[in-house]
């Protein structure tokens, strides 16, 4: 699949919650056609300490307005920046990048697990699911009742179960304790999320021996397969988790140590 | 249009830019973005005798106007380099030039050897400046003794073209560049990344799994247009600048500075094009100022 | 709050949080932004013998987070310094370090000797690493066998605290840490500016007067904080680090890595008020991680 | 005389002309006594490429409102970036940096020379000089009618001389070809303007034997003292341009050779 540079424009900047902003950018030259689970690499202007470009997932397609949705966590001063983005201001992205999710085949049983900006991919990956005929589940978690970012998208497309760590709203504890998870025989399970929250739903997934593909948030220098900074070891050696990547299937995963 | 020509050697570019080692691939990552025949040479990533895994996950660090890296020459080593990558790399309209690295004096020669019997390949650069691996690497390229060993032992084995990429790691980068002269290099390029490092204050850990890495981008661009400065005052080979570059007037600083030709690293990762602007940037100017060639402005803070 | 004590040699800090020479100039230039008695100490301007002019116009230019000074230790003289400055200095309630520069080891031993009377001065900095001088300077700092001799022959001149300030550009620094402490230096600070030089593509000429200069702020940080790193490891002497310290983070970034105190320079030209700031986050985070002082965290990376 | 660092608050961006924008800073802390002829320190942010603060000569105070009002030209990113903002935005200041021009004694017959971003501290020069009972006039160098500065305030002030390089409005020629400079014996001349202007008018009053003050623009670091990058060679050896100036009698200037 043919990747491009190209100053796409902003038309809308959302603020979901505290912190969460949904940037749509639109092409003018027409989308390329981009899978669920790819990502984009942003040029950050104005960021004096913003020196690579940062890579961000593809949330969200419309090919009728060709326009991308981008959900941004701030995290530090290059998200804070496109945080900022305003109506009509340019960005240039590398896009698309990366490998994409395996969809399921019709019949299979699908739950979308995330949390926080790794609800992110999900949603476009959600909708190409439903496009397939599939109705899709989703499981997302957070922190607490005002840590929930909006997600009416999600329930257009299935049902949404929802844990927050406090109980607050939803079940009580991770989205590996809401009952539907635990209880239900999943063909396959999707999930992109804090770290943590990925490695117990790939422990559910491995014991349970349920087809499970994570997205993982590597760090990146260049996002093209070109510096080789992003690895993950792998049972095939280290491979790119900009290329290979970000999609793996957790089977093929000696599961990074780092924090 | 001014003659951008430049020769490295016996080997001829259609113009002074080069992609990096290590920024690059193979090449075939950027061809979607660039147009790779345009380019004077792309310098492909640092390959050894045997595969390597590099070093631990992270390898990455951010810095201010600069990035830290500690690959540690992945790649999958000579053997799958003829077979997988060379036949690919030998259609290419582009001079593609192999970054060469051993952990003894006998891989680089073997290395050399083997590299010389791929015909589509006309240069190699022997990467004595690594500081990412624990032999090797680095190692020679810091101790003189050392570097005219391994350069000499090289030159003996290896019929095309012999650049030896030189660490900036060093008190006086005029003595590697004289020894790879006097050695028989055809070029000699530099700098290589500066050794560095980044603590986390909140893990109060480094944040290199290796601890230290290479430096590179434009933090460094000061000190690498120095030493080229020094090193193309010393020698009368030509010298390949790089570190920093962003843009055609970084560009043009090196080869004022006396760099016969230039490579673009981390720049790439940022913006792929940065190479293919530089060239366009050095042909405006040398038209704006009308020089014929390129050849006109190399070392020119010398003469003016 | 935590203990920020710390000790050099005999002399002891009320914290680690010094502002580097050149950089603050005798502190009163200072004295309406911020509140000297606050600070660990201030290292005056580089003071020579006699007095000296520097360098030509133009001694700066901004690089990529970063500056190229050619200042050149423009300075009244020792003499002046004794009549004019010290007085006003011995009023300071601030330790107050003196930065040394000489052309010859004789110069050094003379000055040392001056300064020693000077009862308000606890320490001096022997700077054997100014690039930006033709005699004397780097010079010494970079060739182990002046490096030795001068600092030895300081040594027996000077009877109160002595740092040595060493340069950046060389290949090991170790070596020069080692060389500080087997002759007699109760510390090392490190790093001086990196040689780096800048070119004007419109003009075609280098941008400083004297074409290289001495390459300082965040640009530099991670190659001095693996000088750090590794002069910390190799000496038992405290040492101070410094380069391109802009905030409380970087500060300790120094610190964990190994550094008893660091220096402040180019950041105080942009935000006077870096050096306090530092204290605070330093303090702040000793509160927070419950560490009683300074003390625990310096060298923390090596240990967890 | 007492300097500070504050955060003063974007009230008016007036573009003048293609480059060049009034912006007026307000004092939430009041100003303290500013003398004509000093600079400020502007931190410049959202600026990658700009590392150090910015030299900007104050244009103009007022007490009343506590507002500085400075002139920008658009030299590259740093004022660049400063003309863009916007009401509202607060800017660091160290502040008031730098000597000031020595007033006038009542009798003196004074003139004001300057051009294009060098016009900037002559108003507040002006302003003072005309509050002591003297009427200065000025005299501005412009390259044509095209890149002519508004100057009413200036015309408040006292009589306004105008040049243009290629004559095109007012007189043909450099400030120093206009009839009232050449013939007219000034008490003192006052000068802010690029360098081969400022060489002119020095050379001209020279010879006549005529005071003249001029306001150097050197490369600074610090702005402050503490760095000695912005020195001017002088009969009585290096003086730094930010403290010892940046207003220097031109019988005290070794003019500076560099461009
Ligand atoms: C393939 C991919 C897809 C991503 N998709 C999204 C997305 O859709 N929405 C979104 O908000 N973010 C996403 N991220 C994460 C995003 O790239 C980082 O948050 C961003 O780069 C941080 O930049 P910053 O300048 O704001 O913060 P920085 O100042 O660079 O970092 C702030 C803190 O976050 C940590 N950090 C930064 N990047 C990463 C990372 N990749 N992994 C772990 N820790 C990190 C830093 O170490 C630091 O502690 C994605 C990352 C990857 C690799
Ligand atoms: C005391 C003083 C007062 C000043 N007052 C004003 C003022 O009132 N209004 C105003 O618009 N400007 C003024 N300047 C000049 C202003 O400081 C510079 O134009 C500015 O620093 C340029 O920053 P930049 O990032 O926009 O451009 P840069 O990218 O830093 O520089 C753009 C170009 O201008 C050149 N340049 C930058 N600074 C100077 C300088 N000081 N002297 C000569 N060449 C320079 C650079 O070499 C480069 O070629 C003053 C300077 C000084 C020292
Ligand atoms: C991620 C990365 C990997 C690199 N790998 C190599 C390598 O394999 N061999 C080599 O000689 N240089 C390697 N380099 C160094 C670059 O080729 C170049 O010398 C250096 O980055 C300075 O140039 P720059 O500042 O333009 O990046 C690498 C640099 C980076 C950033
Ligand atoms: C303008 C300037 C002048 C300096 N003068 C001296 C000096 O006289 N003596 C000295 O030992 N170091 C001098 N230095 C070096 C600093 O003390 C410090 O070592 C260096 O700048 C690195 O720290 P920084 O990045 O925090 O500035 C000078 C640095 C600058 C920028
Ligand atoms: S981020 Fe560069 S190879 Fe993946
Ligand atoms: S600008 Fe630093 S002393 Fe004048």
């Amino acid at each position: 699949m043919s990747k491009r540079i190209e100053d796409l424009t902003v038309t809308e900047n959302h603020r979901l919650a505290e912190g969460f902003f949904v940037v749509k950018v639109s092409s003018s030259a027409g989308l390329p056609e981009i899978l669920p689970g790819q990502f984009v690499q942003v040029l950050v202007t104005e960021s004096p300490s913003t020196f690579l470009r940062r890579p961000i997932s593809v949330h969200d397609v419309d090919y009728l307005s060709n326009t991308i949705s981008l959900l941004i966590q701030v995290a530090g001063a290059g998200t804070e920046r496109l945080s900022r983005l305003r109506n009509g201001e340019t960005i240039n992205l590398i896009y698309p990048l990366g490998n994409a999710f395996t969809l399921p085949v019709l019949g299979d049983k699908v739950l979308l697990a995330g949390g926080g900006c790794g609800m992110a991919p999900l949603l476009f990956l959600g909708r190409k699911i439903k496009e397939s005929g599939i109705e899709p589940q989703f499981a997302l978690g957070f922190r607490n009742r005002s840590r929930i970012l909006e997600h009416e998208q999600f329930r257009d497309l299935g049902t949404v179960h929802l844990a927050t760590e406090d109980g607050s709203e939803g079940h009580r504890g991770f989205i590996t304790d809401i009952p539907a998870f635990r209880e239900s025989k999943w063909d396959r399970v999707y999930c992109c999320g804090p770290e943590p929250m990925m490695k117990a739903v790939a422990a559910l997934c491995l014991e349970r021996d349920i087809f499970c593909e994570v997205s993982l948030e590597n760090l990146m220098a260049c996002g093209m397969g070109i510096c080789l900074c992003c690895i993950v070891p792998t049972t095939s050696g280290n491979l790119c988790s900009c290329t290979d990547g970000p999609v793996f299937n957790i089977r093929d995963l000696k599961w990074q140590t780092s924090e | 249009m001014a003659d951008l020509r430049i020769k490295i050697g016996s080997l001829e570019l259609r113009n002074p830019v080069m992609l990096a080692s290590g920024t690059c691939g193979y090449g075939a990552e950027l061809e979607d973005l660039i147009d790779l025949t345009k380019l004077g040479a792309i310098v492909v990533k640092g390959t050894t005798l045997e595969p390597r895994e590099g070093n631990p996950y992270p390898r990455m660090a951010e810095t201010a106007s600069g990035m830290l890296n500690a690959v540690g020459l992945q790649n999958k080593g000579i053997g799958y380099f003829e077979k997988h990558i060379y036949p690919k790399l030998a259609e290419y309209d582009t001079h593609v030039i192999v970054n060469v690295n051993g952990n003894t004096v006998e891989d680089y020669i073997e290395l050399a050897r083997r590299i010389d019997r791929l015909t589509a390949i006309p240069a190699i650069e022997l990467n004595i400046s690594c500081p990412n691996v624990k032999q090797g690497g680095m190692i020679f390229g810091t101790n003189p003794t050392s570097a005219r060993e391994v350069i000499a032992a090289v030159r003996q084995a290896y019929s095309k073209t012999l650049i030896v990429k030189l660490s900036p790691n060093v008190t006086d980068i005029t003595e590697f560049a004289r020894i790879s002269e006097e050695e028989g290099a055809e070029a000699v390029s530099l700098v290589n990344t500066l050794l560095g490092m980044a603590v986390d204050p909140k893990t109060m850990k480094p944040v290199l799994s290796t601890v230290t890495g290479g430096l590179s981008g434009p933090a460094i661009k000061p000190v690498a247009l120095r030493m080229v400065w020094q090193a193309a005052r010393a020698v009368k080979i030509p010298v390949i600048g790089m570190g920093g570059i962003m843009n055609g007037d970084d560009a043009l600083e090196f080869i004022m500075a006396g760099a016969t030709a230039v490579q673009i690293g981390t720049a790439t990762f940022i913006e792929p094009r940065t190479a293919l602007n530089a060239i366009i940037s050095i042909d405006s100017l040398l038209a704006e100022r009308n020089f014929d060639s390129v050849a006109n402005i190399i070392g020119i803070i010398n003469r003016i």
